[in-house]
């Protein structure tokens, strides 16, 4: 059954993103991607990875639409030469793909346990974590624990990719700073259409509410900090939408968001200079506390909240950025 | 008998969704695709999500998937209107209405 | 009994995906994925039972919560950008 | 039976071409980007079918249940970080597209290399 229901995934994978290529009005292929996105965290879903399809959910409904809408609308929405075949290219990618396929023979079948990923530090993980961490979530054992200066890493990076966003496009000043005849040109909000604006006035409480289940359960289930930070900044972007940029920026000032962006990743590096002061290794949670699983624990709660914070401001940030850039 | 209310359900539902689908694929203008697909994608969610409930029992299980027919049954409607107002928006006119000016 | 709801999802998730192909206009593409959107939340429901690890419907809970927002993110994008002579002529039938 | 237990890797493989196809061959770069992205998902794919054991679940370790198979929590945590640092670069992408649109007025590689040469 998993596996039928995996291979039938995989085709519409396949052929959504033929689609996606081969679109000539580029609006199509975002709304395609859409699609794309909700089949990756389908197919993530069957194949065990819970956490990773609950990313994929939180980013791909309700960011990276958004984000690449925004985008489009200050460019022309087609591609000048639709669906001319590049023949040498095609030749390229053909051969590719099938020198690929051919090395995929030599690789072990699905689910194997035999596999040499399997035998590597995963079942080491999978011993250690219940004696030394003792939270349910293995992911987020080693996200915040074992490799937590892979995680440190990453969210410098999210933080720099947001960092470039602003360099390129600029934040909007703070509110004070445009003229009001400036604003009230821009009618890039919904105000006017009374179902959406009840309803998201509705429903925006209840997604903050679910992204701090998220954020504080990770231990438990599935979530953590990049998963709560983005439904975190889709709730925001929700609220941007209904009431308007300006609204949307008062309640999270430009300021504040910067303050986001960077104390999220600044905490994250406390935590790790922290444990040095107190005697351990750069990101050794162990004399957080008296009791060293405590401390861990500890040590992953605040990471998370560090990374949760990075995530929702530097996409936050980039969503004001483009929405801004189209007044 | 919980479980033949939840095949009953289970079987209406999936019977409402192929409809949509099928309505979605079928009918001929964008406004008939849009009432086809809104109307059955509501009520087969809504019977497929409360056979599950009926198989869940009273569990954490049951509420959240409570919670997720609430918010579809508020949300699914929504975008119906935001998508039918963005197509009215951009000049796409209802068939019925051309035939009125006429 | 999950399969048969399994089954049904599937198709219509088929269906769905020529919509979103086959077009012809815009805002059919958009139906489409707002309904594919639909189906993943139930398929993800029915399958966490399938599975038999209910737990995981957080993951259900996040699509239901937050899928419409990119369908209002269309309606604004057509409120900025009205009627460009591209689309006009694709229009509806 | 045994050979559709490569299907995963196969997807892989023409994902990543499709992907590639749009990126090199594509002269809109919107399109580059969503090929990029396309590119990306196939990477996601290849070391999230990694994890998967047979007979396996998510590895939540249930308390109770002591005979659970649990798939590789590894590929999962790198996969999971990936994703959001991928919708972070793609942004970065489109916001050097934009600064490109408004520099030259299109966003087709061979125009702006065209308008390049003519200064």
């Amino acid at each position: 059954m998993t596996i039928i229901l995996g291979i039938f995934l995989l085709t519409l994978l396949v052929i959504v993103a033929i689609g996606i290529v081969q679109a000539e009005d580029l609006f199509t292929g975002v709304m395609l991607t859409g699609i794309f996105s909700l089949l990756m965290a389908a197919n993530f879903f069957v194949l065990d990875a819970a956490d990773v399809a609950l990313t994929e959910a939180a980013v791909g409904a309700g960011i990276s639409t958004v984000l690449l809408l925004g985008g489009l609308a200050l460019m022309p929405g087609r591609e000048r030469r639709p669906r001319k075949m590049h023949w040498l290219a095609l030749g390229v990618v053909t051969l590719t793909t099938m020198m690929v396929v051919y090395a995929t023979f030599e690789k072990p079948r699905l689910g194997d346990p035999q596999a040499p990923v399997h035998q590597h530090v995963a079942p080491w993980y999978l011993e250690m974590t219940p004696e030394l961490i003792d939270i349910p979530n293995v992911v987020t054992a080693v996200l915040g624990s074992f490799r937590g200066y892979d995680t440190l890493g990453e969210v410098i990076v999210v933080f720099t990719a947001g960092i470039g966003v602003l360099f390129l496009l600029g934040l909007p000043g703070a509110v004070g700073e445009r003229r009001p005849e400036e604003l009230a040109a821009g009618r890039s909000y919904l105000g006017h259409h009374l179902i959406p604006q009840v309803l998201g006035t509705l429903l925006i409480p209840f997604i903050l509410l679910f992204a701090l289940y998220v954020q504080f359960h990770g231990e438990y289930g599935p979530g953590g900090g990049f998963q709560a930070g983005a439904i975190f900044a889709a709730g925001m972007v929700l609220y941007s939408l209904i009431a308007g940029e300006r609204e949307a920026l008062m309640i999270i000032t430009p300021r504040t968001l910067m303050i986001l962006m960077a104390g999220g990743a600044l905490l994250f590096g406390g935590v790790g200079v922290l444990t040095m002061l107190l005697g351990g290794g750069f990101l050794d949670y162990n004399v957080l506390a008296q009791n060293p699983v405590t401390g861990q624990q500890w040590g992953i709660l605040i990471i998370e909240l560090g990374v949760g914070l990075t995530v929702t401001g530097v996409l936050l940030a980039i969503y004001h950025a483009f929405a801004a850039r189209g007044r | 008998m919980t479980d033949l209310l939840s095949w009953l359900l289970l079987l209406t539902g999936s019977g409402f969704v192929l409809t949509g689908g099928i309505g979605l694929l079928r009918m001929p203008t964008l406004y008939a695709r849009l009432h086809a697909a809104s109307l059955t994608d509501t009520l087969g969610t809504l019977l497929i999500l409360l056979g599950i409930i009926v198989q869940a029992g009273f569990t954490l299980a049951a509420i959240k998937l409570i919670a997720i027919a609430l918010f579809l049954l508020l949300t699914g409607p929504t975008a119906s209107y935001a998508l039918a107002n963005a197509a009215l928006l951009s000049g796409a006119v209802p068939k019925a209405r051309l035939l009125d000016d006429l | 009994m999950y399969t048969v709801a399994c089954i049904a999802i599937l198709i219509t998730m088929i269906l769905a995906i020529i919509r979103a192909l086959a077009g012809p206009s815009v805002y059919d593409r958009v139906l489409a994925v707002n309904m594919f959107g639909t189906k993943t939340v139930l398929l993800l429901s029915v399958v966490a039972f399938l599975y038999g690890r209910p737990d995981f419907l957080d993951l259900a809970l996040a699509y239901a919560l937050i899928n419409f927002i990119s369908v209002l993110a269309v309606l604004q994008f057509f409120e900025n950008k009205p009627t460009d002579g591209d689309r006009a002529s694709e229009e509806i039938r | 039976m045994e050979i559709l237990g490569l299907f995963n890797y196969w997807v892989f493989a023409v994902l990543l071409m499709v992907g590639f196809y749009a990126v090199i061959a594509k002269p809109n770069m919107i399109k580059k980007l969503l090929g990029l992205s396309i590119f990306q998902g196939a990477v996601f794919l290849l070391y999230i079918t990694m994890d998967k054991v047979e007979g396996g679940t998510a590895p939540i370790i249930q308390s109770g249940v002591t005979d659970a198979i649990y798939s590789n929590p590894l590929p999962q945590v790198l996969i999971l970080t990936a994703i959001v640092v991928g919708i972070s670069t793609t942004a970065l992408g489109l916001a050097l597209v934009v600064r490109i649109y408004e520099a030259y007025g299109t966003v087709e590689e061979d125009e702006t290399q065209r308008l390049d040469l003519e200064e």
